[in-house]
Order: C-alpha cells, then structure tokens, then sequence
C-alpha cells in the first residue's frame, strides 16, 4: 500500500494563511483590545473597529473522526467555517457576526456539550497526556482522570471566581509530558526499576547506563548473560532507564502514587517564571474517579480563592502569606520530603531571621 | 487492520460518563460502532483501569526516507484485542497558532478514519495534532495520505520537533512579533532536521508574541522564542484617565502601580508616568489596563536557551541568550536561522548522546557555551554577578590551560572527578 | 625579648602618616621609642610594602593545659630582625558586648607591655581583644598575667571559639534578649572546649539581639542566634501619630509602608495597622519608627545553623534550625547547651578533618542533620519546598537502605560517587 | 618564667557587669528609644528617663599602650571611666553628663586626633585583618591599605549623607576573615601553589589533601621523596593548602591583584541578608595608598549616593536598578568572570523574559 513518493517531500507546517478567520487576517497585526463579554466569551477589536468574537469552550482533546465533523458542521454554520485550538486544548470559535453569537452557545452547550469557560480567573482546561491510552510508559491514566477532575472543577472553568488564571497540569510518568501548572499532577514511583535480565540482550546496554541522571546503572554480567544492574542507593526512582529499555520496569501498581505540586508559572507577568512546588504526596492512584485528587485540588483551589488578591497567582499568594500558612491552610503535612536535599538547592534553605512567629 | 468485532464491556469506563465535563468515553463508545476496533481499545482501557496496568509496548516504525513522526505501539494482549497489535500514533504539524478551516479538520477526520482508528487529538503537548490507531501499512498510507493533502508529519526523536506559537498577531493585540510567521519560517528552513533525526537528543522551539508566554514556552522549549519591545511602551493617557475613572484610583494602586516588579509606574493626577528605564517588560501594566497600554513600537524578541521539562536533571527553564534581537525582515529571520546553526552545530558537536541542550550547559557551564556559539557576556544573562572569589581569570594568569570550565572548577565538587567529560 | 635598637626606616610607611585617619604608624613609630622591638617591627612591614611580599611564619606554641590561643609567628628574616624571631599574638576573650572600664583597659595595656610589644588590637574579627608581640617565654608570662588579674584566654584551632555579641541590652532597645548574659553563659559552661581543641573544626557563635544582626552573625558563625519576638508587635499609636505629623504621610509611605517585605502595614488615619501574621520580623519599620515601635512583649531569639566565610566552599550562610527559643530563664539556657552538646556530637561523631557544621550538612544534607539533631523540619527552614520529584519516600518503599541522602542521592550528580562519605 | 598554675583556671568571659557605665546597669534592658544628634554622637533614652550619650569614633584598631591609656585618661574624665567597642572596631565614649558631651568631642578630636562619625547613614569603620603585620598567609596588608582608603572616604564616616549604612570589609587572603560587606575588597591569586618538595615531609600529608576543595592534590613521590603534586587544571587559587602547609605557596608579588564585591548585607532589614557579589577585578595590589581601590570605591559610592532611595541598602539600590545599570553607572566592565558558572549556580542565570531593554 504505502508508496515511495513520501520521501522527498518535506512540505514543512501548513499555510496558516488559508487558515485564518477573514477577520483575522484582515486585522492581522492590527488587533487594538479585547474585552471578556461573560466566561468563554471574548471580543477582540482590531484598530479598524471590526469585532471578532471566540467562543471557548472545554475539549475532551481526545475525539473521534465524528465528534470533529459535528464541530465543523457548528463552525461552518456560525463562524465562517474557521475556528482554532489553545494551548491548553480548549477549542475557540471564531465568530465574525455577532447575531451568531447567541445560536453558536447554544449549539455548543447543546449539540455539543462541551462547557464554555477558560477565560480569564478561570480554571482552565488541564494539559494533559496519553496515559493507558496510548503510552508505553504511563502509571496512570490522563484523558480519564483529567476528565474526572474538570467534572469536579467545572464551576471554576464556566466562572470567572478566582483571583487570577490556574491553570492545571497532569502527567501520567515522571518524565512529565505535560506542562507545567499552577496545580501539577504527578505519578510517582516507590522502587528501583526491576530488571528483565532476559530480554536485556535485545537493548544497547550502554545506552542506558549513559542514560541514568543517577549514575545508578553498572553493566554486569548474571547467569553469563550481558546485562545491567541497578545500584540501589543511587537510584532515585526516576524511570529514565524504563523510558529507554523496556526490560528495566519502574511501576508498581501496588505502590505507585500520585503527587501535587504547586505554584509553577510560566508567564512573566510580575514576578519572574517559578517551578513548581511539592505540596502533597501519597495520593492513591484511583482510577476510575481518583477522588483523593479531587478533594486536594479543590482544597487548595479553596484556600486560593479564599486568600488571593487579584491577580495574583497561586504560586505568587503563597510567596505572600509564607509556605508555613499554606500549610495551614490547606491541612497538608509538612514532611521532610518538603525540603529540598540536593547541593544544589542550598539557597532554598531559609537563610535569614525572617520568619512568621 | 483487524478489527474484529467486541462488546464493549467497560464498568469502570462508564463511570466517567457522568459529569459536565465532556466525556471521551461517550464519544468512542458511540464511534465503536463506526471503527470497531475503538472498542477493543476501550476494552484495554477498562482493563488498565482494573488493573491499574499499562499494555503498550513501544514499537518502532518510520516512513520511508523519514527517521520519525510516527509512535509506535503495539498491544501486550494483542491475542485478547487482535486490533491493538499494532496501534501507532501519527503526528501531524499543526498549522502555526493552531487555526483550521473547517475543510482542513475535516480533512484530517477523514485522514484519521480512512486508515486508522479514527481517533484525532487536538492536540498533542508539542503542538502536534495526533491521529491514533494505524497498523504498520495504514501509518504509511496515512502518511501518503497527509502528504498528498499538503499535511506534513511531525517530529519525534532526536530531532528537531515540531514548533508551537501563540495565536499572537491573528488575534492578539500584546503580539510584539508574528510568531505564526516565525514558526512556518523556522519549520520550512528545518524542516530536514524535524524528519530526519540527526541530533545528540531532541531540540524544541516555542513560541510566544509577549512576554506573557502563552506558549508556555520558557520550560518547555529548547530555545524559547519571547517577544519584547525596547524603549517606551505605548501610553494613551486619555485612555488612563479612563480607566482611572471607571476603576477608581485605589484599583490602580492596588492592581497596577503596587504590583510593577520595580516599581516604575506612578501616577499624577490621571496620568500615567512609565520610567520606560526601569520597565522589565513583564506585561503586567499592559495586561491590566491593555486599552490604554501597549508593548513599545520597536518589537523584537528575547531568545532564551536550555528550557526542558523534568527527565533526568529535574525542570529546567531557559535562559536569556540573546537580550533582543529583530525579527521582522528576511534578513531578521535568515540572521537568526544562521545563528541557530551554529548553536547546533556546537551543541551537537560536543553533546553527549541524550543530553538535551539545556543539560549540555548544565555540564559544561554557561560560559564555555556562549564562547561556543559567539555570543559576548551580557548582565542581562544574569539576575546577580558571582558570589563566590574563586576564580581563574584568564588574563592575570599564565594561559596554561584553554576551555573556561576546566579553568573555573567548580569550587565545591570535590567529587567532579568525572564531569569534565567534554 | 632580644630588642636591639634599630633606626626607623620605613619611606613607604611614611605615605601613611598623612591624611585624617587616625594613623597606626605615626602611633607605633612614637610607641617605637619606648619598645625598640616596635621599630622592627614597623621596618618589616616597610620591607613587605616594598616587596610586596610577606615574611611571618605560622609556629606554635601553647600554654600548659591549654590548646589554643597563642597565635605563634616568627619573622623569616629573623637575621635582621631579631625582635621578630618570635613574635607571637595572645587573644584574649573579651567582656561580652565589648564594655570597658578604663581600670580593666589599663590593666590590659600593662600586660601587653610587660612582655610583648605593646601593641593592642581592639578587636579582633572574632571578638577577642589580641595583644600582639610576644616570645615565647612572654607568651606564657602574659597568659599567666592575665589569669591572674582575671581575664581568660580566647579560642584557636579546632576549638569553639571566643564568642561575641552585639551591645544588646545593654545600650539598645531593640535587644530581644540578654546578649551578654547568654554570651558569658556559653563560654563558661563550655570554656572547656574553647581551651582544648576536641572538635573536628572550629565552632563559632556569635549573638544578635534582634534581626538587624549587628553582630554580623549569620555569615560569621556556625550557630547564629538571633533575637526576635512572637506574636504582635508594641505599636505606641500617639508616638505614630506624632511621627506622622512630624515627617509627613508620604515619608511614612515611601519608608515604612512600601518598604515592608511582606507589605503587611498599612494606615488609617494616622493610626498604624499591623498584620502581625504576616510580619517576618525584619526591623525595618521598628528601625524607621523606634520611638513607636518596638519588637513585641513575648520575646526570644531564632537559632540557625553552619553560617561560615569563604574558605573551601565559598560564603554560606546560616539556615533556620529552630524558629523560636525563649531564651530568659537558666532553664531556658540550659535547655539550650543540651541541645549545643547535641549539635556537636553528631557534628564531631560524623564530620571530616577540618570540616566546619555547614560543610557538613552542605555533605550530608539537611535532613539528615536534622534527624541527628533531633529536630522536626518545619515549613520556616525553608523558602520554598522542593522542585523537583525525585524522591525516595521510606514510608511509600521497601524500607532497605537506611539514611535519607542514600535514599535521595543528589539528582543532577552523575559524578556523586565519592560523595557519600558520611 | 612560665608557672604551671594556668591549666586548671578556665575562668570564662570577663565578668561584663563590673564594666557596664552605670546608666547602661541601671537602665539594662529597660531602653526606650536613641536618637542621633549628630553624626557620631548618639542619646539612648531609657523608660526611666535616663539619658545615655555615646560618641562614636574612628579607631585603628591596633594601638599602642600608650595610646590606649591616652584614651583611658579622656575617658576617666568625662566617661565616669567607661567606654566600649564596636563590632566594627570603632570605639564608643560613653557620657552619663550632657555637660561632658563637647568637652569630650573636643578631647577626642583633638588629642587622639581620631575622626567623629560612622553612625547612621554613613560609611562606617573598615572591617579589617592582620595583613604583613602578623599574619603568614596575606598577599596584602590590611591596616594600611584601611588607613588609606578611610582617608579618601573620611567625609563620608564624619557625614551621614549615605542613603542607608555603608559598611566595608577588606581582607589579606581569599579566607577572608574580615566581614562581609557593602563593599568588600579582596585579594586574589592568579597562580596555582608552588611546592617546595624538601620541606613537604615535615607536613602531615593526608591533610592538605583532604583539605582542598576541588581535589586537585594528590600524594605523588618525587625524586624519592614523599610529597604531593597539585592538578594545575582543577585547582581553583583558593589558597586552602597554603594555609594548611607552608610549602604550598600560592602568593605571587608580581601577579596578585585585588577584586572588589558590593552589596554583601547581613541584616534582615527589608530583604533578607545576601552575599557580595564581584564588581570588579584585576585591581594592581599597590601600597602603600592603592589609590586604585580607592578610586573604584568611591565611583560606586558616588553612583549609589546618586541613585539610593532612603533606608536602601547599596545592594538593595543596585537590585532595584538592576546589574546592567550598575555597570553602566559605574563604568565597570562586565565580563564573564561576572557570571557564575558553577552548577549550583543555575539560579543565577537570568531564567525569565524580564530585562530592560
Ligand atoms: C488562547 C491562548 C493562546 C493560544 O495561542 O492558544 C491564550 C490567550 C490569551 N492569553 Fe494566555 N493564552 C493561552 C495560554 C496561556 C498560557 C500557557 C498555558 O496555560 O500553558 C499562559 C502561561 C501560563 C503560566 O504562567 O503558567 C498564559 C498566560 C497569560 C497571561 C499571564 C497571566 C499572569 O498574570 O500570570 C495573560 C495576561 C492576562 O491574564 O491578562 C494572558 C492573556 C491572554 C489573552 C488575554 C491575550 C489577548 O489579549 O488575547 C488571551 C486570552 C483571553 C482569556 O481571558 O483567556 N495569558 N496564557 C491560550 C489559552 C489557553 C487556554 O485554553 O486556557
Ligand atoms: C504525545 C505526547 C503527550 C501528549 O499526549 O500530548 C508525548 C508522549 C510521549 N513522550 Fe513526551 N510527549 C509529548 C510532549 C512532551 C513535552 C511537552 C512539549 O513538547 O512541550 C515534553 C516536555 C518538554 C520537554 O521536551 O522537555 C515531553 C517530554 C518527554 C521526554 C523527556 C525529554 C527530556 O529530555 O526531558 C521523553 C523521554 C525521552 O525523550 O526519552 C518523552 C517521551 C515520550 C514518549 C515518546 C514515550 C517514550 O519515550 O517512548 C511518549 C509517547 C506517547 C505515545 O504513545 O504517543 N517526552 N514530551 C506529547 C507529544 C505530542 C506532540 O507531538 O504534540
Ligand atoms: C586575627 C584574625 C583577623 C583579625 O585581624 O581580626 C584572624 C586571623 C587568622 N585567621 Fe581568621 N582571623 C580572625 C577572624 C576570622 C573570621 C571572622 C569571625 O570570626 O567572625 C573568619 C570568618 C568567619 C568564619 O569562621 O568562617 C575567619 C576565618 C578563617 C579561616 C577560614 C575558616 C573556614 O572554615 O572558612 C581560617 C583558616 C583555617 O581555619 O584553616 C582562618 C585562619 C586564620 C589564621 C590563624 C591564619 C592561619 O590559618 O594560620 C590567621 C592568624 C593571623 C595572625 O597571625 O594573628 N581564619 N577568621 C581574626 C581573629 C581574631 C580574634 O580572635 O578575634
Ligand atoms: C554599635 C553596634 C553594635 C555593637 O554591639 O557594636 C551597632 C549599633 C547600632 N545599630 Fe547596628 N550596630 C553595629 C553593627 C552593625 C552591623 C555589623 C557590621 O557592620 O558588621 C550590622 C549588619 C551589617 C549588614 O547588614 O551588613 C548592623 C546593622 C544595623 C541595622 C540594619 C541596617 C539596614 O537597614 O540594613 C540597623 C537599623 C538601623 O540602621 O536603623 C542598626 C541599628 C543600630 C542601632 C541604631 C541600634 C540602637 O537602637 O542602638 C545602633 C547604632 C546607632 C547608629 O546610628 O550607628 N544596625 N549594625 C555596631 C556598630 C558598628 C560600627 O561601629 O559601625
Ligand atoms: S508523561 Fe510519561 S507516560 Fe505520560 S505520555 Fe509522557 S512519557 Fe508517556
Ligand atoms: S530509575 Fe532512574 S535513577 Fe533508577 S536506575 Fe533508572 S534511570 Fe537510574
Ligand atoms: S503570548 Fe502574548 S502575544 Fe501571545 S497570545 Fe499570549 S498575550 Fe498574546
Ligand atoms: S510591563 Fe511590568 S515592569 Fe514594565 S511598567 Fe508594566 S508592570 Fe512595570
Ligand atoms: S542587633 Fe539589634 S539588639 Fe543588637 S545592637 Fe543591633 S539593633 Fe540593637
Ligand atoms: S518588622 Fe518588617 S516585616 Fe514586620 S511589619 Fe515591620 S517592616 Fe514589615
Ligand atoms: S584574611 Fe588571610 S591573610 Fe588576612 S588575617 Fe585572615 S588568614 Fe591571615
Ligand atoms: S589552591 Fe586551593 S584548589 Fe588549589 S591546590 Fe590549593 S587547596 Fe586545592
């Protein structure tokens, strides 16, 4: 079936030029202001007053070949037949006519079902992975267990309630596909990785020993099989080596947890792009619903929005009230896991006589 | 592909078909119907969902004269779900910003259904939108298919991956340069380096029109590509007193003046003082009042290096490599494609296998980095200069030795015995 | 002490007898009348500014029964300084927060010039008084002298040293605690390990009585103890009031409500609001404001650990071990040398040969420390938790190895083999 | 001469409350608040009402005994007999009678000839060491290289026209036992140690091994003889061995320089205490004045009077304005010896889209 035509054709990334709302590309470059009409509802307005208007809603992400033929047919009816993804996979309709707005809603609450919402302090879609879906390498699911956390969170998607935008991530191994969050998920892992001595011939053994961040993997040589084997007091768990070689496997679905970390941000607004920070961990992996995720998030969501001023974000109403009242607030325990061990990390140390008493 | 029939049989699935939030359970269950090997996919799922246990395998496949963009998986209970033996991920660049005519997506549904499973994601973490389910032969045709239809396939490997922007300048009025363009640019001119994996590891470009980073670009990329602005930002002080009037002064204190990283807004009366010498461009201001305020004429952008995420040396973000530069002309751009050469050329050269180039500077220090790709020390590369006085200054002692990092060990490894690899 | 006369010969030094600083040389050149070896001395220094080079030489010398405390130094150029050829430095521990009466200064200038040069340093980095120029003989006639008239010794070696304090209570009404009162208490509960170098390092306190830390003790020392106070500040709202009338609002603004960390004053009217929850107890609003405000009534101090200067692993500063510490009763300080004995035998059970306790815990981490300390973490030793999710949690994993750094080696340090010493 | 009577006597510190001024013993504990009336000369107010004059002056530090009866005589005079010393070596004249207050001025200007000033907003005394005075291992003198630089910065001790505390540190060697401090000099070494192989038996030699940071002595058997070889490549011209073992010489009179470091601060005042960073370097080691470091001083001193805010540390001044204008102000250069490269030191590399442009 296949042809050898495929080669030489290095097309490069599509003309997005077809692709543009006429709005868009007439305004291209000239865009004067937006405005958020209710949640899900923005209005751009160019320097030429046109008005274009995107109606975002959540996307499950994962779809089937039908599912996009009925957002299309939605497009097609309501927004010129263009519409676009987000970053963090919310769909956006483009609307150029505003007596469309109202019936475009409505099809997408409707015939649809997706939630319109996302915008501003909002709780946006989460980034997520492939998880059992499709990964190799996944201890837990991601279209599933994000599905069952925006279901427990869709009031702060559809309503714009919280002092500045969350947004959330999920990641299904330790390698963290996903992006960072305001509120990241994490699967964790609780042994060394357990070798196939089997099945290892089929691998590159120095491949993998380059490949361990902990210098924890010698090769060795067992029943006069070349293989590797694992130092286990250097290994930290991280499953570098599984994403290398199948026969090093790093989960344990008996042992294996989840954890939440907070405060990561991206943008630059204010205060510099931080990582995320170890809130809690030992979450059971739960599926179907992963309830223990559910009840973490929205304490810490509740604690936020309790707190926060505007426009601060997660990470940033932390660094206010101090790491200590987080804790209080939210009822995690603070663990030794909390501090952060490594040389490199000296700064983190609280060296100074500044602290709450 | 065989796709014999299956009763769905998925309790545990079915449990997140309530809730408001749209469900992909409901949407392949009732596709099931249409490709039923959807149905043995569920059926795994359920299974995993019990067992709290993985069934893919990592395959691996390439179209021909191509060295990736397609993921490879097959089903360790291929003998119970026969249609899963070979059940491979197609990725497909996306257009930049992410927009579609309704003809392209569906274009794609048809793609996606045709040969696979017809199972479309919107889209993968890279920016890619992922179609599923393709044995060996339909991830060809696939291929063939996209090919024909003007698609490209995206990247994987040790490679450079496909680009992500923001929507910047098609719909955004922060947009400080046409990051669409940028990225069709950057995707063309290396296109042979994205379907031919030739690199020590992967490498990325993200980008975002405004320091907002809407890209999420700064620990996701390899080289996150941010637009600025030099000199003063724009100020329409009738539209100040504007928003000073409908907010109240106590809102502009509160969310603006008090919230500025360094302070360098004030107000008199109604008017808006900007020290524009003081301004970090973080987009606060501009967010908040974005009617009234706006990024400088003189846009450009800040090129970082080294953003990843957590594998092995933990999260790492970008860091600023080139404080501003232009991107506007041809020249602009080609100027920048002959820097990123040489950025490649040194990493790959002196890289070791599966060292991203963030972990490539981690180990050979920044210095010897930007004396690798020609670029002079800046204080903006910098929050603070240096705390510690152990240092081998080149020019006070006898050139003994060359390559900074063998110069200035790092004070307190004693055990660095084994880093000096390079 | 051979003193032969020698003329004066120091062109260079000379420079330094101009200008309205106080001149050591213009000083030592007139004392050198009286103590020829002065004039060796000075005409030695001259040969170094010359030279630009140096000609003492590290010797030692003890007194019976004690390890330290004699810095013991001879002239390389012995032949044409004789006076030099031992010319040893006492340190002498000094009345904590450095009061004087003019009696026990005279007493000192008398000792140090029965028996040495009669030069005095008032004082040394470590708080000592150092009496400089002695042989060996009068060396040990001046320690003797100075037991005698009731003075004591200070620290050398790998001892705990001679402590000091900023002037606390007695001349400042931010003091916290009692200084002074807790600077004698340790060195005489533990004169013993100042005199007999048992340790495997030095060990340094030196004590604040509130935050401003005028004694310079958080880089400086090993253990930090610094003066604070819980709950709600003094706040005198008439004397806030009468500030604000005499400064003006905005001064009050700009330097005291802006400047707070935490941003947790604010005003109404001229009535000062304090979220006493929020403040870190930083001093500065006491500072601008010392008549109003005062640290609060329930008061007490915040111990830190392995604050250190440059050497081997560049500046390090001290990190929060216990947050808050009554330190009032003897109860209260003897609570407190338990817990110091503590410290010091895992530090000295565990540490290297000349490895300071925050080398230590910079090699075994801060959990481990903790652990042998016996301290629980808490979320004020930290700024912020971890980043990064490699971890090796005991209670979540098969419990096979013991000692959290084995359990959580070092992530980015490939080369961390030689690493885990402890 | 010596007696075997010193062993046992572990007397302790000085019994401080004989040597307390009687206001300082009365209203121990109890002060209410001080205030400054003119530079140098300070009034503690205790709750009592009491009145406690302090004037603060300039002292060298080392001082002859004759010099120090002198300052016993003025304070016998007018200080009821008591005096005290700073943390950073200047002395402090204690006056109980307000009437005493200007007659003791004059006494101290006058017949000691030493300097009022050094509180407040000023630039304090020079933290300082031992330097060729008595030290074996300075590549520089201490003071005298004060003495020279406290002239040139004279009107800036007697003034208080700094924005806040300028407090300055200068020190022989790369230990640095000298403080940290707003402005920090340095000596630095350009060379690796120089063995003298004969004298190395005398040493213990594990010691020097173990003691160097960068592991770059190893034992090694030269001509016969046991010694210890030093990996030029690694070692860093700490100068730690040299300390250790004077057959380890690392000073060099014709290649040593001096390196200067602002805005150490060790308070907790507004920000937390934070380390010196390099300014500038290559500075010729040049006695008997080192007109050189003075002169760099007083650029960044006269930047920082220029473009301080009141109460900001110098430190605090250059974070606010930023590094790049630090230099720009001060014509420093900036070179890559100003970007720390070590590992541990990621975090200083700028890691966001913030900059002035
Ligand atoms: C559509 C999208 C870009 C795209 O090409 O897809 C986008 C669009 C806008 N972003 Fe964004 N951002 C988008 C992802 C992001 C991300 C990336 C991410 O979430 O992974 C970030 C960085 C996240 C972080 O910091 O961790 C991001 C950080 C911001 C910020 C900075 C917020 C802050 O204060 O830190 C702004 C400014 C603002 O909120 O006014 C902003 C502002 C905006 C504005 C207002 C820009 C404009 O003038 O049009 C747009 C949205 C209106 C609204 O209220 O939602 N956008 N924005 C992305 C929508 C994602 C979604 O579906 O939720
Ligand atoms: C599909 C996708 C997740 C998703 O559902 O969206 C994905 C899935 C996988 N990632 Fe990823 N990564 C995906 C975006 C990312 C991102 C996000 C990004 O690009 O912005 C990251 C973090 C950013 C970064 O690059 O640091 C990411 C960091 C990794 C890594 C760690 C790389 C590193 O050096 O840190 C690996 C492991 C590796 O490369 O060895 C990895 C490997 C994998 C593999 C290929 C597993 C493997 O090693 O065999 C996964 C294949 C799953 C599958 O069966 O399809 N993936 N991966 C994303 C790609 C879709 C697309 O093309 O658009
Ligand atoms: C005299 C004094 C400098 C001065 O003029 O004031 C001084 C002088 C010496 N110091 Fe120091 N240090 C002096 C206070 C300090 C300080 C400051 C302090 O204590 O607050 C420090 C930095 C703080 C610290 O401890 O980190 C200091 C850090 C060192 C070090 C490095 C220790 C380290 O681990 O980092 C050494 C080298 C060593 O111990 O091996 C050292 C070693 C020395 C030696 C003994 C040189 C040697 O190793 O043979 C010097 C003797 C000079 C002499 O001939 O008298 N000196 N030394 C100070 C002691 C006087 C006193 O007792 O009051
Ligand atoms: C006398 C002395 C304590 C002693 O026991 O010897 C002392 C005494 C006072 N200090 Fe200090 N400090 C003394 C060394 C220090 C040091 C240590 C040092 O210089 O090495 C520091 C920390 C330096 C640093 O941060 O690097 C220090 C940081 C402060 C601060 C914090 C300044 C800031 O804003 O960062 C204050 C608060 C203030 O200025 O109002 C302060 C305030 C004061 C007050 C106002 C306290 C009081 O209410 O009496 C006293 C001085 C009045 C004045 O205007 O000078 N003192 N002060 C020391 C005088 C040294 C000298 O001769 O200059
Ligand atoms: S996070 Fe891990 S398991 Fe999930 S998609 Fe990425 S590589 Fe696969
Ligand atoms: S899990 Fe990580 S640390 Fe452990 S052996 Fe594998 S790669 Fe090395
Ligand atoms: S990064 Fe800036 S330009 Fe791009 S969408 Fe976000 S706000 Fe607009
Ligand atoms: S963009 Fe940011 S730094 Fe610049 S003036 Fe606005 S708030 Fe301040
Ligand atoms: S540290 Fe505090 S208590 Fe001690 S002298 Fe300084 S201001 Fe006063
Ligand atoms: S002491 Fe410091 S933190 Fe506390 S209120 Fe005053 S300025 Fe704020
Ligand atoms: S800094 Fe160095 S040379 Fe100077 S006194 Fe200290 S140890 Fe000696
Ligand atoms: S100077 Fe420092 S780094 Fe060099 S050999 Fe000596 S101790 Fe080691």
């Amino acid at each position: 079936m296949s042809q050898t035509t495929l080669a030489p054709r290095d097309q490069g990334a599509p003309d997005y030029t077809k692709y543009l709302h006429p709005l868009m590309a007439k305004n291209y470059g000239k865009w004067d202001y937006h405005e958020r009409l209710r949640p899900g509802v923005l209005v751009h307005v160019g320097e030429s007053g046109d008005k274009l208007y995107t109606v975002r809603a959540g996307s499950p992400r994962t779809m089937s070949a039908d599912t996009v033929r009925k957002v299309c047919a939605i497009a097609d009816k309501y927004c010129e037949g263009f519409l676009r993804f987000t970053s963090r996979s919310n769909i956006e309709f483009l609307v150029g006519k505003k007596e469309n707005l109202d019936p475009l809603i409505q099809a997408v609450e409707k015939e649809l079902g997706w939630p319109l919402g996302g915008t501003g302090p909002s709780v946006s879609n989460i980034s997520h992975t492939q998880g059992w879906l499709h990964c190799n390498l996944p201890g837990s699911d991601a279209a599933g267990s994000v599905k069952a956390l925006m279901d427990d969170l869709i009031e702060d998607f559809k309503n714009e309630q919280l002092p500045n935008r969350v947004h959330i991530s999920s990641s299904c191994c330790q390698i963290n596909c996903a992006s960072h969050g305001d509120i990241s998920i994490i699967v964790q892992h609780h042994h060394a990785p357990r070798i196939n001595h089997k099945n290892m011939q089929i691998c590159e053994l120095p491949k993998v020993v380059a490949i361990c961040p902990a210098a924890a993997i010698r090769p060795a040589t067992i029943n006069g099989m070349e293989t590797v084997e694992v130092v286990e007091e250097k290994c930290m768990y991280c499953g570098a080596c599984h994403g290398q070689c199948p026969s090093m496997e790093i989960r344990d679905a008996q042992t294996d947890t989840l954890s939440i970390w907070v405060g990561g941000k991206m943008s630059n607004a204010r205060s510099a792009p931080t990582f995320m920070k170890l809130a809690v961990w030992g979450i059971p992996n739960n599926p179907p619903r992963w309830p223990e995720v559910s009840a973490a998030v929205k304490t810490i969501l509740k604690a936020y929005k309790e707190g926060g001023k505007p426009w601060e974000r997660l990470g940033e109403w932390i660094e206010r009230i101090g790491w200590q009242r987080f804790f209080e607030k939210t009822g995690f325990p603070f663990t030794r896991y909390h501090i952060d061990d490594s040389p490199e990390a000296l700064s983190t140390l609280n060296r100074s006589a500044m602290l709450r008493l | 592909m065989s796709a014999k029939e299956m009763a769905l049989n998925t309790p545990m699935l079915n449990e997140l078909e309530s809730g408001d939030w749209p469900s992909f359970v409901t949407d392949l269950k009732a596709y099931s119907k249409k490709r039923p090997v959807v149905a043995q996919l569920l059926n795994q799922l359920e299974e995993s969902y019990q067992t709290k246990w993985n069934y893919w395998q990592g395959k691996i496949i390439n179209a021909p004269g191509y060295g990736g963009g397609i993921i490879a998986r097959g089903s360790d209970k291929s003998d119970k779900y026969p249609g899963l033996a070979n059940f491979h991920t197609v990725r497909v660049i996306e257009p930049p910003g992410w927009v579609y005519s309704t003809d392209a997506l569906r274009d794609l549904a048809d793609i996606a259904e045709k040969n696979g499973a017809g199972i479309l994601q919107f889209h993968g973490m890279s920016g890619d939108v992922l179609l599923l389910g393709f044995d060996d032969a339909g991830s060809l045709q696939c291929a063939e298919d996209l090919m024909n239809n003007g698609w490209d396939i995206g990247g994987s490997g040790a490679a450079m991956r496909t680009l992500q922007c923001c929507v910047g300048q098609a719909r955004c009025e922060m947009a400080c340069y046409d990051t669409m363009k940028m990225t069709k640019h950057l995707t063309d001119t290396f296109i042979h380096y994205l379907h031919r994996p030739e690199f020590v590891y992967k490498f990325k470009f993200k980008l975002s029109g405004c320091p907002n980073d809407c890209a999420n670009s700064i620990v996701r990329s390899d080289m996150p590509i941010i637009g600025t602005w030099r000199g003063a930002m724009q100020v329409d002080q009738k539209k100040v007193a504007e928003f000073i009037d409908q907010k109240g002064m106590e809102y502009l204190i509160d969310n603006v003046l008090t919230r500025c990283p360094t302070r360098c807004l004030s107000v008199r009366g109604k008017e808006l003082v900007v020290d524009n010498s003081d301004c970090v461009r973080c987009m606060h201001c501009i967010n908040v009042m974005h009617k009234a305020l706006k990024p400088g004429k003189d846009r450009g952008a800040t090129i970082l290096v080294g953003g990843k995420r957590t594998l092995k040396i933990g999260d790492t973000m970008g860091a600023v490599l080139i404080p501003f530069i232009k991107l506007e002309t041809d020249e602009d751009r080609d100027n920048f494609t002959d820097f990123v050469e040489k950025v490649w050329e040194f990493w790959n050269d002196n890289g070791m296998d599966h060292e991203r180039i963030g972990e490539f500077i981690y180990r050979i220090g920044m210095l010897t980095f930007l004396k690798g790709v020609e670029i002079e020390p800046d204080p903006r590369m910098i929050n603070r200069p240096r705390t510690t006085s152990y240092i081998k200054f080149e020019e006070l002692g006898p050139s003994r030795f060359d390559g900074e990092r063998q110069q200035n060990p790092p004070v307190w490894n004693r055990e660095s015995e084994g880093r000096e690899t390079m």
